[in-house]
């Protein structure tokens, strides 16, 4: 390489360019936690949608499903279940598993009681009504 | 003992003024905004009612005077280029600092033309014609102040007396990536502003 | 120790400036004549590439340059130029 | 080895092969249950295997940057490391803290790992990646913190390349930005617009500064070219690494109810990611081309080259693919996904650690570079682990497609569960290719037991 690109000039370059541009990251980010309310109607969140939040957590659901498409891609997207099935399908399947069927996938029993599964579906129902852009193309998600 | 008459200098002949790594930079920076440019144009091609619409809020004026402002001090960057290769930091640091000031204004009337537009209640969410127009006017907005703190360093250094006729690549690389944000703004000002 | 003399791009520098100014002056009329259409655009087009090529050339000193380097930035001209045209005539469709 | 704490890599680089194993071990458990869906439950659900399987990774590599780092700093400032006794200590510390992660995730239902380790408290439990209960963190702070201040004293008391620095800054970013790991508010987009602070910003931000210093490092060592111009290429690659990398975090927030601007900056920016990569290919090549020794240690710069290579490829090529937000409007969330994870983890991080495992290891047990038959078993496992890798992404990339094609851009869609029973035939043979990779491994450890007259001390 020719001696004219010097070595400082470079880290000048890594030094300007990164500091530029995480602070445009910053300004971006900035003005989306201002538009964010609108668009994910954070007034819905009820307690019980906090609470079903956290049993989906603890539960590990995400080792298995995706939401809102990010997540393991072994079983279903649940981003949009509540309008795909509704909560009482919901409720109802995660009571009956595992289905023990020979070769399929098998969904493990986590024991919720009535009151987390109805967490659950309140906060799945409050997730399905984020204002995703329109994603998943359809009803299967 | 004379001083050698012919110009020793460590650039290698042909390649571009100032520092090749700045000019990897500077077409880094075009590819990014070219592509935006791209985006604008091709998005238009879908809303061209609403492009058309949207741009009569603008501020033509601003924009003008801005691309006259850049224009300028583009120009005294060129004549502090030519100072320093005649051994004049003194005058090559007065340019540098006329070229700062214009570019002060340039700042100012841009912030003026946010504010107003942010008070409209316009903001990067409110169509997608203001979304490409506030994002390419700002992303060339922050490269202004990136562009002026580069000229303040070297000014800083020129009047020092730290360049010489033999040694001032710096100069001319802090001009290089001047002149590429006025032409990104060149290039930006009759697309946004002028064509419908 | 006496001055070298004025580099010999000053001069030409001074004019591509003044062009430039009168071109903007050109650009901005239009605009604020609020013309639009075809022959309109290609003209407003051309002005920007016509400035963008003497910055380039002049204020930029490519025209010093080795040719490859005049080539990168005459094709990125080129390209941005020809999306904001074709994407301009898609539109009138 | 002219310092004799470089040593204490070693110990880091035996656990991260040994954490690497356990990591392919999972994989294929996994590969398995994608095809016979009860193997092994509910001993261990797929989403254990999982949580394993990605946990191993990453710490594995975090292994592997801690060993590169404590390879490279004495060697780089010419000084002793501060602190040998603290690397070991913090190596115990981390190795049963990921040990006990890792049995707790096994024998523990997960609802119960959090009420034993206080996730009530505060709650960090149960995202992708981050699965590691509270103390766990902690501890991965504690030792990253530790870890930082022992890398940091010796380069302040010696001497300051920018490999060095570069690697530094690496190391403190991907501390910095694992910080975010802890905040979990209640508001799921918030939640997952962090989370990428802490994923995104690390494998295409933070960790490409790693991949490049000490692919920098090894280049210099193996081809011998002067450090001025390596460490000039050096800061263009990862100057262009963060310049597309930082907005290039918008490709996550097409659709996780972020507004539709980042639609255009998200595409834009990421699309110039590959940029980077390409240079690095170029860059290793360049560098080989120009060499100006004939270093013995053939396998490493073998790994060099393919680091370069396959980082383009897999981090570059395949995350090209779907990272326009038109085009990831229908393979967000399907096997393409995961293709590509497949081949960018492999290309960028596991190769380049391996590059400075290959290249280091020989010189701490004394000699420049292992018997020509080692170094030709180093080389077959390079290419059973490669190939098997590409064929992972390719047989993923068509399920994917497929899968696309069935449960997404039909216009009667497939159910998930429908759409997964006709892309099987890929599954099958994604589980091949995964137990190729694993000889491929097997293959790569045996190298090291390999006799043979070894090449002079260097």
């Amino acid at each position: 390489m020719s001696q004219a690109f010097t070595k400082s000039m470079a880290r000048n370059i890594f030094f300007g360019g990164s500091a530029f541009f995480f602070l445009l990251l910053v300004a971006l980010t900035f003005d989306t936690m201002q538009v964010l309310p609108k668009r994910d109607h954070r007034e819905n969140i009820t307690p019980a949608v906090e609470r079903g939040k956290m049993v989906w957590e603890k539960n590990d659901c995400i080792g298995c499903h995706t939401l809102l498409g990010e997540g393991a891609y072994f079983a279903p997207e649940l981003g949009n279940v509540y309008k795909r099935r509704g909560g009482e399908f919901v409720k109802a399947w995660i009571k009956s598993q595992p289905t023990k069927v020979p070769g399929r996938r098998q969904m493990p029993q986590f024991n919720l009681t009535d009151q987390e599964l109805d967490d659950m579906v309140a906060f799945l129902k409050w997730t399905g009504e984020i204002n995703t852009s329109k994603w998943p193309p359809n009803i299967e998600g | 003992m004379s001083t050698p008459s012919i110009v020793l200098h460590s650039h290698k002949p042909g390649s571009p003024p100032g520092d090749l790594a700045i000019w990897f930079f500077i077409f880094a920076e075009l590819l990014a905004f070219g592509i935006f440019f791209g985006s604008y144009a091709f998005s238009r091609a879908h809303h061209v009612e609403l492009f058309n619409q949207s741009q009569l809020l603008l501020n033509r004026e601003s924009g003008a005077i801005n691309a006259l402002v850049l224009i300028t001090s583009s120009y005294f960057v060129v004549r502090a280029v030519a100072a320093i290769k005649q051994g004049l930091d003194r005058e090559c640091a007065n340019w540098l600092a006329a070229a700062i000031g214009l570019g002060c204004v340039f700042v100012v009337i841009k912030l003026f033309e946010f504010h107003a537009k942010f008070s409209a209640g316009i903001s990067l969410s409110t169509n997608t014609f203001y979304m490409f127009y506030l994002s390419l006017t700002i992303f060339h907005f922050m490269h202004v102040i990136l562009g002026m703190v580069i000229l303040a360093a070297v000014m800083l250094k020129a009047r020092r007396g730290g360049y010489t006729p033999e040694e001032h690549t710096g100069v001319e690389t802090g001009a290089s990536y001047w002149h590429m944000v006025d032409l990104v703004w060149v290039v930006l000002f009759p697309l946004v502003y002028v064509i419908r | 120790m006496n001055t070298p003399p004025q580099p010999h791009f000053v001069r030409p520098c001074t004019r591509i400036w003044l062009a430039l100014i009168t071109l903007t002056a050109v650009t901005y009329s239009i605009g604020e004549a609020g013309l639009g259409g075809k022959n309109i655009m290609l003209l407003v087009l051309g002005i920007t590439l016509l400035k963008s090529q003497m910055i380039a050339s002049y204020f930029m000193g490519l025209r010093k340059a080795s040719p490859m380097w005049r080539i990168i930035m005459a094709s990125w001209l080129v390209i941005v130029g020809g999306m904001i045209a074709s994407a301009y005539l898609m539109g009138l469709q | 080895m002219q310092y004799q704490s470089q040593k204490v890599a070693m110990p880091y680089f035996i656990a991260a092969i040994g954490l690497f194993t356990g990591q392919i071990l999972f994989g294929l458990i996994m590969g398995l249950q994608y095809v016979m869906g009860d193997f092994l439950f509910p001993a261990i659900p797929f989403n254990v295997a999982r949580m394993v399987h990605t946990n191993l990774l990453i710490v594995w590599l975090l292994f592997g940057f801690m060993g590169a780092a404590y390879y490279m700093i004495p060697e780089e400032t010419e000084s002793e490391l501060f602190s040998p006794k603290l690397a070991w200590l913090m190596f115990w510390i981390f190795l049963v803290a990921g040990a006990l992660t890792i049995v707790g995730y096994l024998l523990v239902p997960y609802a119960g790992l959090a009420k034993m380790t206080f996730n009530d408290l505060w709650p960090t439990m149960g995202r992708e990646f981050l699965e590691q209960p509270l103390p766990t963190k902690l501890g991965i702070v504690v030792v990253a913190l530790a870890f930082l201040f022992n890398i940091s004293m010796t380069i302040l008391k010696g001497r300051k390349t920018s490999i060095a620095l570069v690697l530094l800054m690496g190391l403190w970013g991907l501390a910095v930005f694992f910080l975010f790991s802890f905040y979990n508010p209640s508001n799921l987009v918030l939640d997952k617009y962090f989370w990428w602070w802490t994923v995104h910003l690390w494998v295409e931000g933070v960790w490409e500064l790693i991949l490049g210093s000490l692919l920098a490092f090894v280049l210099i060592k193996v081809t011998g070219v002067d450090r001025e111009i390596i460490e000039k290429w050096l800061y263009i690659i990862v100057a262009m690494t963060l310049i597309t990398g930082i907005i290039g975090t918008g490709h996550h927030y097409y659709w996780i109810g972020t507004p539709e601007y980042w639609q255009w900056f998200g595409s834009v920016f990421s699309a110039l990611e590959p940029i980077p990569f390409f240079m690095m290919t170029v860059f290793a090549f360049t560098m080989v081309n120009r060499r100006r020794r004939e270093h013995p240690n053939k396998a490493a710069t073998l790994w060099a080259l393919g680091t370069g290579v396959m980082s383009f490829l897999g981090a570059g090529v395949w995350g090209f693919l779907h990272t326009l937000a038109p085009v990831n409007f229908y393979t967000h969330g399907t096997q393409i996904t995961a293709a590509h994870g497949h081949m960018a983890f492999y290309g960028a991080y596991v190769m380049v650690v391996l590059t400075i495992i290959s290249y280091a290891m020989p010189v701490m047990r004394g000699r420049a570079a292992n018997s020509e038959k080692a170094q030709v078993m180093e080389m077959w496992s390079f290419w059973l682990m490669t190939v098997a890798i590409v064929f992972i992404t390719l047989f993923l990339t068509a399920a994917g497609i497929l899968q696309v094609w069935l449960q997404r851009v039909s216009d009667t869609p497939m159910g998930f569960m429908a759409a997964q029973d006709q892309v099987t035939l890929f599954y099958w043979l994604r589980e091949i290719s995964g137990v190729i990779f694993l000889i491929g491994l097997i293959t790569y450890i045996a190298s090291f037991f390999v006799g043979g007259e070894t090449k002079e001390a260097a």
